[in-house]
């Protein structure tokens, strides 16, 4: 199976090995991430303004170029996953957005909508499957107590993401699982860290991602994941050193035994 | 030709405000047949009725057309005024110049342009209209209730006293319905079971009641007057003649797993079971999907502590076929699912719970004795907060739109009687509105403010947060003090919405009753006909046709068996004489139409016909006045167009159809 | 041939019918025509060529009023006629005789002289029992050949099969003739523009005389009193005045018939404007085909047809729009 | 000069809010984790845009609060989501003004090295036009 | 959409609704205040199942721009089954009409229950817009019958 592939600005540039680890684990789960050729960023956040066009056109081109070679279109990153889902939903959806857009975009035929957008976790649960990752997995995480951190964007609007239960998700709780730890529920998995606010307003990040390190420690968590590098950045650099954050993909390349494989190339 | 005459109804400003009266009324008399045209205030008044009287008398005429409201509103009335002045009652049409016209409209021109047009359209009817006469049916004088709660067992026993037969039939194993899961009621704080149980009894116990528990509506025939039910009594296991209810094969039933329904799945039941103590009637059914006997063959212990002998494995579903004049629905609610609200956490904690189940907590007869705990470690709590409008109000799919009515006063009662309890229990209710309309009710909530101090909290909660050490932490707003606030709580008590039984839609859907978009039922007219349904015949009790507390539901529950009565103790009932009919010259005999008719209206016979001097014997479709509902599906099956519909011919639609694109 | 003829002179001498439905030769080669025989020297008219396309069912009305059986010949397609005639009670069983006569495919003349075969004094090869695939057409221009399979009709092309539906013994063998698709002419129709539509039913439908050919051939169309000639529809015409009523008339004739159409072609056959009128069926089937399953009208006993039958998931209207 | 009527109205269209559906409940309130820093809160954005108070809005240091984390649009029962109206809000006053809440002079003294594109990519795109 | 294009154009709309469920739903409608254009015409008829294909043809012969036609949901009918039936028989008769190049959105159907006057009042809206702006009804018409 191949899927094209958005990797997204964070995970092309300061995250690089994070997008490593999730490409060799493909391979080693038997799906290909082709990467689309001449990416643009999908802009970070998706522009609520209804009358926002040129905003989305960056999506559009990653959503049409899948479409093209009859793809479904994986993001690793949550934000990537979200802006793209939702101007997907707009395209398919929203005559006047899907009208403007294609006319800006003078393609060979409109694009209507027809990608399907998955995030790789999806891939996980819903292709590979998480049973059979477990059967893969050569060096389980065994003993580590994992909190899942999901933030904002993967799970909300509920209704358009359509990801998981927005207020009680178990994705990645069923990917710890499957990679052999012990998942951690707390209630502030789904709250938000701050997200872009930490550039100026340093102190009200602090204070979100301490309630929820508070919250995944108090419930006895050891370590947390996340699948948005923003969320990653903020719960490290707020949190000392006392809970480590990582991205899921590494966890899943050392379950997977590549880790090592990666650190070498 | 018809002599027609035009009346032009004012109502008052409701249609005179929009629509030139003057001007329709004059345009009448260019129209072809119209001899007499004339406008009033309010047509259907009695002075109204007497212009009509006169006009019909003086002019001669043959037909009328009323420009008014809607013919569901007064046609009748029309028709009856018509026939008093010797005229036949299907001579008369109606232009629906109101609902469909000058209340929607604005621009008085353009309303009265098309209230000529919709004059126009019935005139053009009018003049194509035959005089009908209507048949008579029969009335079976015995009524079907749906549903055994307080509902239906107030509209049975109201009909049994009146002297009819009466069946209930209930799904679950015992009647008693909602309200016997209910510890205290509002707004007098008396016990709930010490009035439903008595009522219970009288139920059962009436010579002119027949209850089966256990069962189910399988499938509904025929018309008002004459439906023909068939019931599925399900295999009980057990012998109703037989158990004497004296309930050692429940203590002895080794499977007992399974969560128990009456309590909310707090708490759990033997697979042979009563739902309850005061269960009517008092015999267990076996649950055969929990009963080891069913599953695996090997148990039968049940069986073997019996001393009546009453139970029987072998029991089968039995289908019992009954007639009925008059069917009430009485299937009452539920509440609705939370999973959709997580963010309250009702999944993730214990001690989270719906208010029904504290009713369960709250009740001697419940999980916990009737001891306030918490679920999770069985600690008595501290801090109790309410949450109020958990899936009501909301615009989104997530919840239903409207307001369920009993949850303001279900959630004072709750905090008065743990206040009154246990007095070191601090209670706090976010609310959006505390709504308590009826007697005594406002007074009520005022009591648990100010005379038990129960914290009220203007704001809708956000998140409840459960904490490590158990308590919740419950993120709320106080929109009063602008504040967000963290309370710390132990028990968290969600005012969920109710919704009606799902099983309604598939009930409605036999009765041909109408059914919201909420899923209540539709009543035939929301002021005048609130508990009759659309479909003749089907009666509505209870909290089906919309959210209610005990007392209106036992109000409404003694108005639908009025109305019942009012049906069964009538001999005979007038048809509806727009039926259909085939003209033996032109069919076919292909019995294409009887294929689509839902009623088996219409049956075939060879008869002679002399067709222009031809005689010869044809098959011929023959329709059945008496069975024939007037729907039309054989009229345009027919494709020559033999079979018409009385009072809804070919020709008088496309004369409208050609009145309105003139 | 000889066959059919010996046989039905046995069965008309046995008694066992008491006329024989058939076709008997025209005054041109080309245009034999539906017959009755009661007599054996009757039968020296007697004729069943590839000429012989008329669909007998719906003689059988008007035949299952006489007195006695009536031996009827039909062609593999015409017995769906007949059946469905009988799941409507307008025919006798009892009544018939059926012989389930072989078919190698019908011929059009039109289609003869539509290649420019003018003048035509005589043509062989079409008899029924003839191998070859060719006509031999003699013209007073001399004689001319062309190949059976390009002289057929159009339903021929998209033949139902070679089994008879109904009958009471078969004689002669039926031959594949079935060599395109049936629904491709709709297909190309409902792809073109709203423009072009319009046009190309403008243009065909202009051509209508209202003649009514169409509807009293038609099997299906077999009732007493069309609503055509009926006042309970305010819709009685006898002339197309203007382009709307000739749509409304193939519209409606098409749609009465749905569901019961066993596609046999006879209206576009008959038709003296040579209007391709089976495209309105054919339209009608192949919704029915694509929206409630495949059905053949004719094909069963069955008596709830696609349009008197229903499912709770049926589509819903607006997919014509969605469809596009 | 736009009048504040037409801003309001501009929020709605660009919002495709209907304030009017609010029924004030207080749920977006309850849920919004920057709700102490802000000056108006989520449930008052509505009504100052019922009550066409742009002024007030624009000037205030909510829009700059709002962490687009979409609590309230996925908890409001009344189809209102306040958080799309503060970013609407927000949209008007970068358009009208030209007024950028963080300009590239002030990059290089809030970032770090491990400061992720993402981080400044939607910084930028909420902050400025 | 080239709403400008028609000006001033007046579509001529017929609506049959069932007496059950979508007349009530008119009236509903009505008696809510919930407006929508004087260009509709509602025709009343027992059941869905009432309306004959010739009835809608007939419209368009006399000069109608639009028909549209309501009944109760499917499930949800007053007499059971009709409405299953006619939406068969729409759905042929539009995708024919379709078929002729008679311009898409002509014809509607919509189930109306007799609780949605909202609904009636949107449907009629959306309708009469799709109406105004295909413009007059020329490739159905008969042109004996224009005023």
């Amino acid at each position: 199976m191949k899927y094209s592939y958005f990797p997204g600005c964070t995970l092309k540039n300061k995250a690089q090995d994070l997008d490593h680890y999730a490409r060799i684990s493909a391979e080693a789960l038997g799906f290909e991430l082709e990467e689309i050729s001449e990416w643009q960023c999908c802009g970070g956040v998706y522009p609520l303004g209804t009358d926002e066009i040129a905003t989305k056109l960056a999506s559009v081109r990653a959503l049409n170029d899948a479409k093209e070679k009859g793809q479904e279109l994986v993001t690793l990153c949550s934000a990537c996953h979200h802006v793209i889902k939702r101007v997907n939903d707009d395209m398919k959806n929203v005559d006047d957005i899907r009208t403007r857009a294609n006319n800006y975009m003078e393609l060979d035929a409109p694009y209507e909508g027809e990608t399907n957008v998955l995030h790789y976790l999806e891939v996980l649960r819903d292709v590979v499957g998480f049973d059979e990752l477990k059967k893969k997995v050569t060096n389980p995480l065994t003993g580590k107590k994992i909190g899942a951190y999901y933030g904002c964007l993967l799970l909300r609007p509920g209704k358009l993401m359509s990801f998981d239960d927005p207020e009680n998700p178990k994705i990645i709780e069923d990917f710890i699982r499957a990679i052999g730890a012990e998942p951690v529920i707390y209630p502030y998995r789904n709250e938000c860290c701050g997200g872009y606010i930490s550039l100026k307003e340093e102190d009200l990040s602090k204070e979100m991602c301490r309630k929820i390190e508070e919250s995944a420690s108090g419930f006895g968590a050891d370590m947390l994941i996340t699948a948005c590098p923003l969320c990653m950045y903020n719960l490290n650099k707020n949190n000392g050193d006392n809970l480590p954050v990582y991205y899921f993909t590494e966890l899943l390349a050392e379950a997977l035994g590549l880790k090592e494989e990666v650190k070498e190339q | 030709m018809q002599r027609i005459g035009v009346f032009v109804c004012h109502c008052g400003t409701n249609i005179a405000a929009t629509v030139d009266v003057k001007k329709v009324t004059e345009m009448a008399l260019h129209e072809p047949g119209v001899v007499h045209a004339e406008d009033y205030q309010y047509m259907c008044s009695e002075a109204g009725q007497e212009l009509i009287h006169k006009a019909i008398k003086e002019k001669h005429l043959t037909g009328l057309v009323v420009c008014s409201c809607s013919p569901r509103m007064h046609e009748t009335t029309f028709r009856n005024a018509a026939e008093k002045a010797g005229l036949n009652p299907y001579m008369v049409e109606i232009a629906n110049i109101r609902e469909h016209c000058s209340w929607i409209h604005k621009d008085i021109e353009e309303a009265t342009e098309k209230a000529v047009i919709l004059m126009r359209a019935a005139i053009a009817k009018v003049n194509l209209d035959a005089p009908l006469k209507p048949g008579e049916s029969k009335v079976t004088k015995r009524a079907l209730v749906i549903g055994g709660g307080i509902a239906g067992i107030q509209t049975a026993l109201d009909i049994a006293e009146a002297g009819y037969p009466v069946d209930i039939v209930e799904k679950t194993p015992s009647i008693g319905g909602r309200m016997s899961q209910l510890d205290k009621t509002f707004p007098t704080l008396d016990c709930s079971s010490c009035i439903l149980t008595p009522k219970m009894g009288e139920v059962n116990a009436h010579p002119n009641v027949n209850i089966y528990t256990y069962s189910e509506v399988e499938s509904v025939a025929g018309f008002v007057g004459d439906f023909t039910v068939e019931i599925r009594k399900k295999a009980r296991s057990v012998d109703m003649d037989k158990c004497t209810g004296c309930g050692v094969c429940q203590e002895k039933c080794p499977s007992k797993k399974t969560p128990s329904e009456f309590n909310r799945g707090l708490d759990t039941r033997s697979a042979i079971y009563t739902p309850f103590a005061q269960a009517v009637p008092n015999v267990p059914v076996i649950d055969r999907d929990a009963c080891i006997k069913f599953k695996t063959g090997k148990c039968g212990v049940c069986s073997k502590v019996c001393q009546a002998g009453a139970i029987d494995y072998d029991q089968v579903d039995e289908i019992i076929t009954e007639k009925y004049g008059a069917i009430v629905v009485a299937t009452g609610f539920d509440m609705i699912k939370l999973d959709k609200y997580d963010e309250y956490a009702y999944s993730q904690s214990k001690d989270v719970i719906t208010s029904l189940e504290l009713e369960r907590i709250m009740n001697a007869a419940g999980p916990t004795g009737g001891h306030l705990e918490r679920l999770s470690d069985g600690k008595a709590p501290k801090e109790m907060v309410f949450i109020q409008c958990v899936g009501s109000r909301c615009a989104d799919e997530r919840g239903k739109s409207y307001c369920s009515k009993v949850c303001c006063m279900y959630t004072a009662k709750h905090a008065m009687l743990i206040r009154d309890k246990y007095p070191d229990v601090n209670v706090t209710v976010f609310y959006i509105d505390v709504r308590t309309p009826g007697k005594n009710f406002d007074e009520f909530y005022r009591r648990a403010v100010e005379e038990y101090g129960v914290n009220y909290i203007k704001g809708q909660v956000g998140k409840v947060i459960p904490q490590p050490d158990g308590k919740l932490l419950v993120q709320g707003a106080d929109l009063l003090d602008n504040k967000q606030i963290l309370k710390e709580a132990d028990m968290v008590v969600l005012a969920a919405a109710i919704e009606p039984n799902p099983d309604v839609r598939k009930i409605a859907t036999m009765l041909t009753a109408s059914i919201d978009t909420n899923n209540f039922l539709t009543e035939a007219h929301a002021k005048l006909r609130p508990v009759e349904s659309p479909t003749a015949g089907i009666f509505l009790s209870g909290v089906c046709q919309g959210p209610k507390d005990i007392p209106e539901t036992v109000s409404q529950a003694g108005a639908a068996a009025v109305k019942a009565i009012g049906l069964l103790a009538k001999d005979k009932l007038l048809t509806n004489p727009c039926t259909a009919h085939s003209d033996e010259l032109m069919c076919n005999g292909c019995s294409q139409c009887a294929n689509v008719c839902p009623y088996g209206a219409i049956s075939y016979e060879d008869k002679e016909v002399n067709d222009h001097g031809v005689r010869e014997v044809r098959r011929l479709a023959v329709v059945n006045d008496a069975l024939c509902q007037g729907c039309g599906a054989c009229t345009v099956t027919c494709p020559s167009g033999a079979m018409d519909l009385q009072g809804f011919s070919n020709r008088q639609i496309l004369a409208e159809v050609d009145a309105i694109c003139r | 041939m000889q066959e059919l003829i010996n046989r039905a002179k046995e069965l008309l001498a046995d008694g066992t019918v008491a006329r024989v439905l058939g076709w008997k030769a025209g005054d041109l080669p080309y245009n034999p025509e539906p017959a009755y025989f009661e007599k054996e020297e009757d039968f020296a008219d007697f004729v069943y060529n590839g000429f012989c396309g008329a669909n007998l069912s719906k003689y059988m009305i008007e035949a299952s009023k006489l007195e006695g059986k009536t031996l009827v010949c039909l062609k593999p397609c015409d017995t769906y006629s007949f059946q469905e005639l009988m799941k409507e009670h307008r025919v006798d069983r009892d009544k018939a005789y059926i012989i389930g006569v072989g078919c190698k495919g019908k011929l059009d003349i039109e289609k003869i002289k539509a290649m420019g075969i003018k003048g035509i004094q005589g043509i062989s090869g079409a008899e029924i029992e003839d191998a070859a695939e060719t006509l031999t057409i003699q013209t007073i221009y001399g004689e001319k050949t062309c190949a059976y399979k390009d002289a057929m009709l159009e339903r021929c092309h998209v033949c139902k099969g070679k089994d008879h539906m109904v009958f009471d013994e078969t004689i002669g063998e039926s031959k594949e003739t079935k060599d395109a698709d049936r629904f491709e002419e709709v297909e190309k129709i409902e792809a073109m523009s709203p423009e072009e539509k319009f046009a190309f039913f403008q243009k065909e439908l202009s051509k209508c005389i209202r003649c009514n050919a169409c509807r009293n051939v038609c099997p299906a169309c077999s009732c007493r009193k069309c609503v055509f000639d009926s006042n309970k529809f305010d819709s009685a015409q006898k002339a197309n005045v203007d382009s709307f009523e000739e749509k409304m008339f193939h519209i409606i004739r098409a749609f009465h018939v749905a569901g019961r159409c066993t596609d046999c072609g006879e209206c576009s056959r008959v038709c003296p404007q040579g209007i391709p009128l089976h495209l309105f069926n054919r339209k009608f089937i192949k919704d029915i085909d694509e929206l409630y399953g495949e059905y053949q009208a004719g094909a069963d006993m069955e008596p709830r047809t696609p349009l008197t039958d229903y499912r709770f998931e049926d589509a819903e209207p607006g997919i014509v729009a969605e469809r596009g | 000069m736009k009048t504040e009527k037409n801003r309001a109205e501009m929020i709605r269209e660009i919002s495709g809010v209907n304030p009017l559906k609010c029924m004030k409940c207080g749920k977006c309130s309850a849920s919004c984790p920057s709700y102490n820093e802000m000056d108006i809160k989520p449930h008052q954005f509505v009504s100052y845009v019922i009550n066409e108070d742009i002024e007030a809005l624009a000037n205030s240091t909510s829009l700059w609060k709002c962490l687009s984390c979409f609590a309230c649009v996925e908890r409001c029962p009344r189809d209102v989501k306040p958080g799309k109206l503060i970013d609407a809000a927000r949209q008007i006053v970068v358009r009208e003004r030209g007024q950028d809440y963080l300009t590239p002079d002030e990059i290089p003294e809030l970032i770090d090295p491990e400061t992720p594109q993402q981080l400044l990519v939607s910084a930028f795109r909420r902050y400025r036009r | 959409m080239s709403i400008e294009k028609n000006e001033g154009f007046r579509p001529k709309i017929v609506a049959f609704c069932c007496n059950w469920c979508s007349y009530a739903g008119a009236d509903l409608a009505g008696s809510s205040r919930m407006t929508y254009s004087a260009d509709v015409k509602i025709i009343r008829v027992p059941c869905s199942c009432r309306v004959n294909p010739m009835f809608i043809l007939r419209a368009f012969e006399r000069g109608a721009d639009g028909v549209i036609m309501c009944g109760c949901h499917p499930g949800d009918c007053h007499y059971t089954s009709g409405n299953f039936y006619a939406r068969r028989r729409m759905t042929l008769l539009f995708s024919m009409l379709d078929y002729i190049g008679v311009e898409n959105g002509r014809t509607r159907v919509e189930w109306v229950s007799a609780a949605e006057g909202a609904k009636f009042s949107q449907t009629m809206h959306e309708f009469v817009d799709k109406i105004t702006s295909l413009g007059k009804n020329v490739r159905l018409e008969d042109l004996r019958c224009r005023n």
